[in-house]
């Protein structure tokens, strides 16, 4: 099924959590945080979380700036 | 320093450094990260962006400095409308460092100068949903009264447009503003030497928040020492009280006990 | 600061602290020495005057100052001509502390300015002489150079009027001096705050000699700190090179990156 | 006898040294530089140089001064 | 100048003179109407006042100013809101000298700065009501192009507060705001002498306002003229193109053809 | 201006303009007639140089300057000691125009700027030989006073160096040269652009001499209008007298007055 | 009856016209902008106005300003 | 014979006079100043002056200068 994570069309098996995603895109959750469909996740709730057909994920973080 | 000056205290939190230092432009991380140390600074503004799912561009900030020794001021930079700057700043608490947030709506691509009216609308509701805001904006006093009133933690006028590196152009205004408020005055951006900090500091304002300064120098670790001690040289000019100026000379060595 | 820069070497010897200061105009003589050991000052300029021999003047500075801890300086303030600076700078050789001596030939009692026709006389006579000369000279890069040529140990161009206050008037002949001489530059006079101190560093010169700004300040310890940090603030900012002056604004955060 | 001490007249008995001198007026050698009729005189001289009626004596030291 | 220059058009109508002045705190109505006439301005501002009814205070204005030989710009000085400045512009209105007016709406009493928020609301009214706006406002050009986007005739920041004779503090913004807006950009404010003035128009604005220069000089006749000229100076100097600025020398006499 | 202003006198000669201008460096002698008759000036500067002989250079200034129109002002650039410069005086004289010479002796070709000892000793000889003497120097008060002394019929010191377009680098040292001497005082060189000799005039001096800002500015005929008006607005704002410079605003129009 | 003018409390005979209240103060109608309960009257209406009790009337002029 | 002018060695026939020099140059005499062997001329005597061999003649008129 596809999902668009930053902007980008991706497909991902059904079923896939916010953890499973993160994991299969090789990000560590702690540096992470989620905003799925306009919602930002608590770290709690991400292996609860499903990701579905058609969401919308924004995956940040911390960069250099001033 | 300790005995010369009292620490700068923002929304009950002391720092024992009156420099604020953000992380972007640097060459490599490595000079990045000397030059903070070199600095002194205590607290450190970073940007919230997507993650590079590519791995082409930078890998996250916290790679590299260590949140329990710096206290990372996350920044809204980029956003152009108060809806974006509160998602921004939302996201940048998620990260669970802390609810500050250095408040930036800016109004004008070129100037980068900040849209007083879109940072007034955002700070009111991020001081209601509990964040302590840092808020830039410009030299308007009236501006920054409200900012204020508004609940902001700090006010952080500008010297000079960002990056510009053109030094306090208004000293009048920044001083005005240190004089009306009562919360802290961080002067935040147009820093572009160590003079430039000595002098802006010299107005008695409560600190100054540099990056470009830093990172753009031929050697940013030198000038990074050199802004701690810019910093620490003004602020302790301006309590010490400057002598007067006079357009008369006066000799300084005794004018009796000439030889005949 | 010793990793970060060189002493300052006139005649062969090294001085750890690019400032010099002055003895003179201090409250009280405590107040003095408090003053002096919080700049960090290595050589200290002294004058030259009869013994008061009724006693209701004061007493002499050796009474006060260690002359194993410092390096003093005698000066010829107060004389008008190449003659009357030279017998001072004698009678001050004759006390045993070095032969050194701080060439100053007034030409004006308003100004204080320098003679520079004496001054290059007196300067001729004194190095002939055996002395260590550094001379109080204007900002004029002629006289300057022909001060050099004349082997003086350094030549101390004024930043504005001895004991004005009006920090660093002329930056373009400051530098010029400095681009075009090789003995060392050392800026007299005229500094009244740590930014003037700065500022005057960052012109490249080799150090800076003050008196008034700190025994005028309102507390002397916390400017001659502010002094102290303000020099060498200025000093590092110049070697570390700084950022370019843009008319246009530069943003320190990335604009890619951003959430749509 | 009369001498001048930093353009003062003084009145000193005949036969004094300059070291008599400085010991008369309270100062002490070290700390003194002293000119004798327009001529700096070395410390290791004070005992044996007598002052003359009408010398000129200058006894300068080191104030503050910038 | 009428070769050398174009005239200052605002709302569709020519002015000969780029100099607009104000017609208070002149020490008597006499010296007004001579600085005024030596200024060679062709509009000038007045206020709006209460009929003294005690006649203790001075009597109107028109009766030492001919409204058909000057254009009368009335002013919404003394007003801290929106509303307040609506009702005396719609007052100044109502004199039938004319429907344009100098919309001022003050946020602060001890700087006299403009509340911007008020100002772009009460702007936007006073246009739709078929009102010439020229708009006080700060250097912040954001602020600037919504009032130039609200409709007004023209955009007027401050070279420093009313009244404070400080200059152009920040020509940085004065510039910038001049590149971005299409609308005539007069400075109001600030101006104290006339090397101000000259050097506000060599920024490329297309006026200047002033009135405490001129009534508080000594001899404000003297400096009316010198104000006149001045501005036409700055117009020209900013017309001509000035020379580049060096910091070497170059010589205006030929180096060859020298004799042997 | 006759009634606001009096005459520039020097040498017992009255000038009704206080702007002197230079005839160097023009891309056109036709352009440079435009300038100067643009410029007011009535006296005019011109070096001493070999004829061409091969006429690939350009002819004389005569053929383009009517010496019954502008009073012709020799100078002696170019010359780098006394020697030369008497030497060129004499040749100047010897044109049959007047006895005066405007003396310039370089001490350093990089900055033009003046050796002052050498100057002094070549306007005495030229003193005593009946000539009338304005002579360049720098900022040196002590170095001004000796010319005057010397008998100079004016006294010109530089602004900045010649041809830099820095403008009035040290306006201290000006004021303090023009309230020290009796004899006139011209400003010569460094003079950028019209608010530059604006300034330059506020400060006191009698007049100002320029060549560069005209001659290289983008369009010769405006600079050298907005010169002309630029002198006057500063000799005028100066008789004048400015109103005082104030932190604080005050308001322009009546505070009282206000409706309910 | 009573009419508050510039924030003044005043007597005038009932019937008095805006323009009777300028002429009774000496003011020339020409150079007045009349107020007249918070609204502005056109000249033209000076006559046919009358002033009634408690009315709050406001009389402006230019005066000096910058 | 040859004699100096404004630097360059110049051939011109014995007994030329300053005057002559100057016609010979095409050069107006009321617009330039001789100096003749290191001293000014004054222009009444150029008709008078003979040029000699070696002599050393400068030229010299008004240019544009600052």
């Amino acid at each position: 099924m596809t999902v668009i994570v930053n902007g980008e069309e991706r497909s991902i098996p059904p079923g896939t959590s916010v953890t499973g995603l993160l994991v299969s895109l090789d990000l560590h959750p702690r540096l992470i945080v989620v905003e799925h469909n306009r919602e930002i996740l608590d770290r709690s709730v991400f292996d609860a979380t499903e990701v579905r057909a058609g969401d919308t994920i924004e995956l940040v973080h911390f960069v250099g700036g001033g | 320093m300790k005995e010369l000056d009292t620490p700068m205290v923002i929304a009950g939190r002391s720092f024992g450094s009156r420099l604020i230092v953000g992380t972007g432009k640097y060459r490599t991380n490595d000079e990045m990260v000397r030059a903070i140390d070199a600095s002194g600074a205590e607290m450190v503004t970073v940007a919230v962006r997507r993650v590079d799912l590519d791995r082409t561009r930078e890998e996250g900030i916290l790679y590299h400095l260590d949140p329990k020794r710096f206290f990372l001021l996350p920044n809204t930079a980029g956003c152009y409308n108060a809806e974006d700057a509160i998602r921004y700043a939302r996201l940048g608490r998620a990260a669970g460092v802390s609810d500050w947030v250095k408040l930036e709506v800016i109004g004008d691509e070129r100037t980068l100068l900040p849209d007083v009216v879109a940072t007034l609308e955002a700070a009111k509701i991020l001081v209601a949903d509990g964040f302590k805001v840092l808020a830039y904006t410009n030299e308007d006093v009236i501006t920054a009264l409200r900012l204020e009133d508004a609940g902001c933690a700090a006010v952080m006028p500008l010297a000079s447009p960002i990056g510009s590196g053109l030094g306090l152009v208004n000293p009048y205004f920044i001083r005005e503003i240190k004089s009306r408020l009562n919360c802290p005055v961080i002067v935040d951006a147009g820093v572009g030497t160590a003079s430039d900090a000595c002098l802006t500091m010299e107005q008695g304002v409560d600190g100054i928040l540099m990056n470009t300064a830093l990172a753009e120098a031929q050697d940013p670790v030198r000038m990074s020492t050199a802004m701690r001690l810019g910093v620490q040289a003004g602020r302790l000019a301006y309590l010490a009280g400057r002598m007067p100026r006079r357009e008369v000379a006066v000799p300084s060595s005794p004018v009796s006990g000439m030889l005949a």
